[in-house]
């Protein structure tokens, strides 16, 4: 059995990793799906949000499907990588990622959504071109639904299971996270191993939570409106 | 130079207006709901009309035939927008930076830092928008909008909410800045007197359609004639400023000089006079011993009138129009080529920087 | 949904033998007119949701040692008559192109990664341990080895083509008719005996009911069809036993 | 009744106003960041003050000492916001119902559909407010505080976009809403005469505090002599109608009449009448042949002079102040007592319904 | 082994009163989340937001603890439902809803924390006390996060599957839900049953996200805005 700490290691790594890929990516699905018309757009809707419409463990043999050589991307990666992705950290962050996007892209969304187009139309007539205009209107006007989803996904990605274990096995020291890590003490009967990784868990969950509500401060200086209706 | 030819069908409103604005400024004048708003956003590209084209300085930025359509952010116009629309999770400060920033550094031709002190701003440029007061919010949308040395410069009834003191100074800058830089404006307003002083054409729209165009004067006698949609006819006169007393102030006028109230002005400085038709009473002979101080004589060249409204055009020099009733037109035994004398006050009088 | 569920017994049994108990326990209600209840899961879930948090099962069917040991210890098993009931083995498998291995010792000189199932938590994963440590293999392919959460993934890895060869039992091997897989030997021994345990669980409400399926399974050819079609071997001691009338 | 006394300190402004509204119509003026809206605020019961206390109809509605603090939806104050607050996801008839289905039928004083009516949004009914024009939204923000048939009115600039006409015709409407249910209006405005005719009461607020609280005439004359607050001073006249022809319309007030363009109003009914101290000619003797048809001979009760301006209080039956200059004063030899003639045209008269 | 039917059927009215409880709670929570001051507020977001921090098994685990016959609020059940709730379709629909209230909440939070209160204020003033204020004011502009609210909780609680099996056992025709049945299927190599089950989580997914659209849609009479920027 691997140790506490390089398991909360590997497990934040692979999190990290995993919201670093769904935050961008979720990004610019959500400003697709918030601002843009185009063909295929339930399509990409309902694809993105799959993941959240299935059990974890079939998002897990997806993927193993996908990952797999039978597969185009599978036999992409499997040239780039070397071998087959599948049962490699990488394999759990994008079982990671992939379960994430959904939350990720749904907040997103919604608060892209949100923001005046006014305020974006007048950006644009003030010379910022719709790049800018996103990453300096739209998207600090969004922050709450942003860092919201953020969080939904960062955590999400720490506490994943059922598909990391399908596509990424569940091998100490390699692919084995904090919950893989929780599971099996618990079916080993190690209850103290299994609570001491869980009230890790629990930790993690605050610190994400406390940065989440800090981020949110940080940047509501939006609202500081000094209304007090009783 | 921009020249525009805009159609636009909504449910209940069609919009169809056409037109040329030079280098000055333009007012446009029109009921609640005439399209005024339309126009400018039109303009400004943060609306794209139905069908048209949109030429500036020779450049085709819209044109549904042709299929252009150059983004707002190219065309580089500065817009004040009716409800200010500042952005709220800005400072004042980096609301005002915001477009200057992206304004490479030759082409920038206005000081932000003259523009937030004009403007009465210095003092509020680390409060947020939802701290400001509704005068404080649309002063920001001003500068905001002049910060980027715009090639046309929209405003959308940007003086509603201020006091007349911050209305005068801020029509003066608006003025000067045009004078030196040579933005055209287009100043949407409600108000004769707000644009009469600082406009060299003024379009009136009603029902999504112009009504008319022309020198402001021209157009103000119109609307006025009509009744609805200006407060009254005012005479703009250009002139420079004469002696000074200490309660009155001369200002020379073609061959002739009028008394205004003490202004702040050197001798020889040029500026826009602007007199109500209604404040001047007409006399057929010289009138003596009145308060009034200005005492002008002159001929009739024209006499309208419609809706029990009378006006008279008189040369004094300059061409003058009065504003009287059809009663005293015909009690004074008044008509076309009448030597008749022209009396005001020079309360009457709005001087206003050239 | 039924208006008694307390009258029903509620089996605990390893998701494995979902199939095959759910047919037998229509087959029992088609003759007795009694229904039988079930709980699938993870054996070692299973057992920990009884011993450790009061779950309200009336008998348990498990594949393994340690889960029924673990209800051995909390005392919920009756003396004696709790042995193995059914039988399973281990199989390797590999991709359609792997060719047929004579022994183990054969899985060391080729190529490829192997999916077996975490010793810790997947049963068939402990055998396809031991079989290799006895065949004196282990130390050279433990670096290939890759560890899946239960069997069925090991599987998966190897019909998605993200290995090569995969430990599974030989019942799993019968009941996928999937062509993507080839069976390359059934490894016979060196690990400990693969069984299932069928008992009540003591002081459970229903726990007769249990005792009651549990006879008609051992004594009804058809039941017994049905487990043998799935590739589970019966233990003959038993069946032979319960076919001369009761088992105490 | 409204009495309050109400105290803020923000970063850079601190705030201490107090003063009784009656049941008239009180305006607020002052310059842009003085401290209007927040008063209206407070009233509203939309902003709470640091310290202080507000009292309606003998309610305590407010009070730090005693920890007093009616919410909002207890006040029934109807307030119409500087930037209109409309409900975005509302159409406009739900906006205006929204109030008014909360209100008991029996306390119900006004009719929606009249409101609409007379606001001219008959057509706007189903729009939603993103599809409104700055005017359209201002009127409809003023039609839904009135639904709920407040017991306090407060408006905060609610004319600022709008035309002439409009600006008449609700002026009027709100006049009368005003006359018949007797609601206290508290009406924040830059705009003199857009408040003269209404207001019976003036409050002058500067940086936070009250500069003066008085009847419009003394404290616009007070603001007038100051020069930086007000455009100019309006005497207000109250009067019934008399005959009219086609072109003019007699106003009788006490003892005098006034000739003002022609009104549509019957013979006998009771109007207020606005006069800019600015466009009254002072002659000490008759004059004859003028085209203006206004003289009215009186007596100077009381001259005042301040920053360079000088206005004469007239005795001609009422009093009427007129502005001149020193000039005029010392030339015509006209001090206190001095009998003299008011010269003013009727088009310089604006008449409202009283 | 229970027909599909009555798997979907099952699956759809645990979803459903999983989600009928956690709308309602999520919003009172996001509230005095969103609008209100108050000591504990951090900590009660933490509790809320925990089953997302933990592996759905633990918080299976943690429920059934506290369902079971041992603890106190376990008893309490079991006298007002005369036994256990574990084990019953009950269970299933509580685990459903505590692991789906995180999703919710968020979501909500942001969504309210987002409307105006100067609207808010006006409303307030035009007589509408502040619990219809916020039904008739703040609820339907924040629409778009509440319904992204809603729909990441439905589609969540129906894909709810690792803390179920724990409290909820999976028991066909009484417990068992898709991702349950898709599970034992894939276990017992009934893979043509698993996949028929699969897919049917993705329609029932892809009904959810039309319906979201559609609410959408329904409520977006509010931002009409013409405005066509390039
Ligand atoms: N999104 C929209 N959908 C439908 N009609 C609209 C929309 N926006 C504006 N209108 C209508 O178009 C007309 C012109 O509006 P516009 O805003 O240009 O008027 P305006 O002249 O600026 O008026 P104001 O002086 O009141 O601001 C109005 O009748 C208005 O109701
Ligand atoms: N939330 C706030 N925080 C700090 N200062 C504020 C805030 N809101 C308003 N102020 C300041 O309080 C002062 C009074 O504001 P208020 O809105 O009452 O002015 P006003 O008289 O209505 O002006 P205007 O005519 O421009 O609308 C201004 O100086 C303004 O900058
Ligand atoms: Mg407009
Ligand atoms: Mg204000």
């Amino acid at each position: 059995m691997s140790s506490d700490a390089s398991i909360i290691v590997l497990s934040f790594q692979i999190a990290l990793v995993a919201t670093g890929v769904t935050l961008p990516v979720g990004m610019l699905i959500a400003w697709l799906l918030a601002r843009k018309q185009f063909h295929g757009k339930f399509a990409l809707d309902v694809f993105v949000s799959l993941p959240l419409a299935l059990p974890p463990v079939v998002v897990g043999y997806a993927l193993l499907w996908l990952v797999g050589t039978h597969s185009w991307f599978g036999s992409l990666g499997e040239s780039v990588f070397g071998s087959t992705l599948a049962f490699t950290w990488i394999a759990a962050a994008l079982a990671a990622a992939v379960v994430s996007l959904p939350l990720v892209v749904r907040s997103f969304t919604a608060a892209l959504a949100g923001v005046d187009p006014r305020l974006e139309v007048a950006a644009r007539g003030l010379g910022s071109g719709s790049f800018r205009t996103f990453f300096t209107i739209t998207l600090p006007l969004a922050y709450r639904g942003v860092i919201a989803g953020a969080l939904l996904g960062f955590v999400r990605a720490l506490s994943e299971f059922g598909a990391t274990i399908v596509v990424a096995g569940n091998i100490p020291g390699r692919t084995q996270t904090i919950p893989a890590a929780i599971f099996t003490r618990i079916s080993a009967g190690d209850s103290d191993a299994a609570w001491r990784l869980t009230i890790v868990s629990i930790l993690l969950g605050v610190m994400a939570l406390a940065t989440h509500n800090w981020l949110l401060k940080l940047s509501s200086t939006v609202s500081r409106d000094s209304s007090e209706v009783g | 130079m921009i020249s525009f030819d805009l159609r636009i069908d909504r449910r209940g409103f069609s919009f169809d207006v056409s037109g040329q604005f030079d280098e000055g400024v333009t007012a446009v004048f029109g009921p609640s709901g005439a399209g005024k708003t339309t126009l400018l956003n039109c303009l400004a590209g943060s609306m794209r009309p139905d069908s048209g084209s949109i030429e500036i300085d020779g450049e085709n930025v819209y044109s549904s035939a042709d299929g252009i359509w150059v983004r707002p952010e190219k065309r580089r116009i500065g817009t004040v927008y009716q409800d200010g629309a500042l952005f709220p999770h800005l400072s004042v400060r980096r609301n005002i930076d915001f477009g200057w920033k992206l304004v490479p550094a030759e082409q920038r031709r206005l000081d932000p830092l003259e523009i937030v002190e004009l403007l009465g701003l210095s003092d509020l440029l680390e409060r947020m928008p939802s701290e400001l007061s509704g005068g404080e919010r649309q002063r920001v949308a001003i500068a905001r909008a002049l910060a980027i040395s715009p090639r046309l410069f929209l405003l959308d009834e940007p003086l509603a909410s201020l006091d007349v003191a911050r209305k005068g100074s801020i029509l003066n800058y608006l003025k000067r800045v045009h004078d030196e830089f040579k933005i055209p404006m287009v100043y949407v307003s409600h108000s004769v007197t707000e644009v009469v002083s600082i406009a060299s054409h003024a379009m009136l729209i009603r029902d999504g359609s112009v009504l008319g165009f022309d020198r402001p004067s021209a157009l103000l006698l119109t609307a006025a004639l009509d009744g609805s949609s200006v407060e009254r006819f005012e005479n703009i006169l250009h002139g420079v400023v004469g002696e000074s007393t200490d309660q009155l102030t001369t200002i020379e006028i073609d061959r002739i000089s009028i008394s205004t109230r003490h202004q702040n002005k050197n001798p020889g400085e040029k500026v826009v006079v602007s007199l109500g038709a209604n404040q001047i009473i007409l006399a057929p002979s010289e009138p003596n011993q009145l308060s009034a101080r200005n005492v002008l004589k002159g001929r009739v060249k024209e006499i309208w009138s419609s809706n029990g409204k009378v006006f008279a055009e008189v040369d004094v020099g300059p061409e003058i129009i009065v504003e009287l009733t059809e009663s005293a037109l015909n009690e004074l035994g008044i008509s076309v080529r009448s030597d008749v004398f022209l009396i005001f006050k020079s309360s009457s009088v709005d001087v206003f920087d050239a | 949904v039924s208006d008694n569920d307390e009258n029903i017994p509620l089996i605990f049994a390893a998701a494995s033998l979902s199939d095959v108990l759910e047919d037998s326990a229509e087959l029992y209600e088609n003759e007795t007119e009694k229904r039988i209840e079930f709980s699938f899961g993870g054996s070692l879930t299973l057992a920990n949701q009884i011993t450790q948090l009061g779950a309200p099962a009336d008998g348990v069917f498990l594949v393994g040692d340690t889960a029924i040991s673990r209800i051995s210890a909390a005392d919920m098993l009756n003396g004696d008559g709790n042995g193995a009931v059914l039988f399973n083995q281990i199989a390797l498998i590999g991709t359609n192109n792997s060719l047929p291995l004579e022994s183990l010792t054969d899985l060391a000189g080729r190529e490829g990664r192997i999916a077996i199932g975490n010793p810790e938590l997947a049963p068939a994963g402990h055998y396809a341990k031991q079989a290799m440590m006895s065949a004196g293999v282990w130390n050279q392919l433990s670096d290939r080895l890759v560890l899946t959460s239960d069997v069925r993934s090991a599987m998966a890895a190897v019909t998605s083509g993200n290995v090569d060869f995969a430990f599974v039992y030989t019942s799993d091997v019968t009941s996928s008719q999937n062509n993507s897989f080839k069976q390359l030997t059934v490894i016979e021994d060196g690990y400990d005996q693969i069984f299932y345990t069928f008992a009540p669980i003591s002081g459970a409400a229903n726990h007769q009911a249990v005792t009651d399926f549990k006879s008609f399974l051992l004594s009804s050819k058809q039941a017994q069809d049905i487990f043998n079609a799935a590739g589970f071997q019966w233990n003959v001691l038993l069946t032979r036993i319960t076919d001369t009338g009761g088992h105490h």
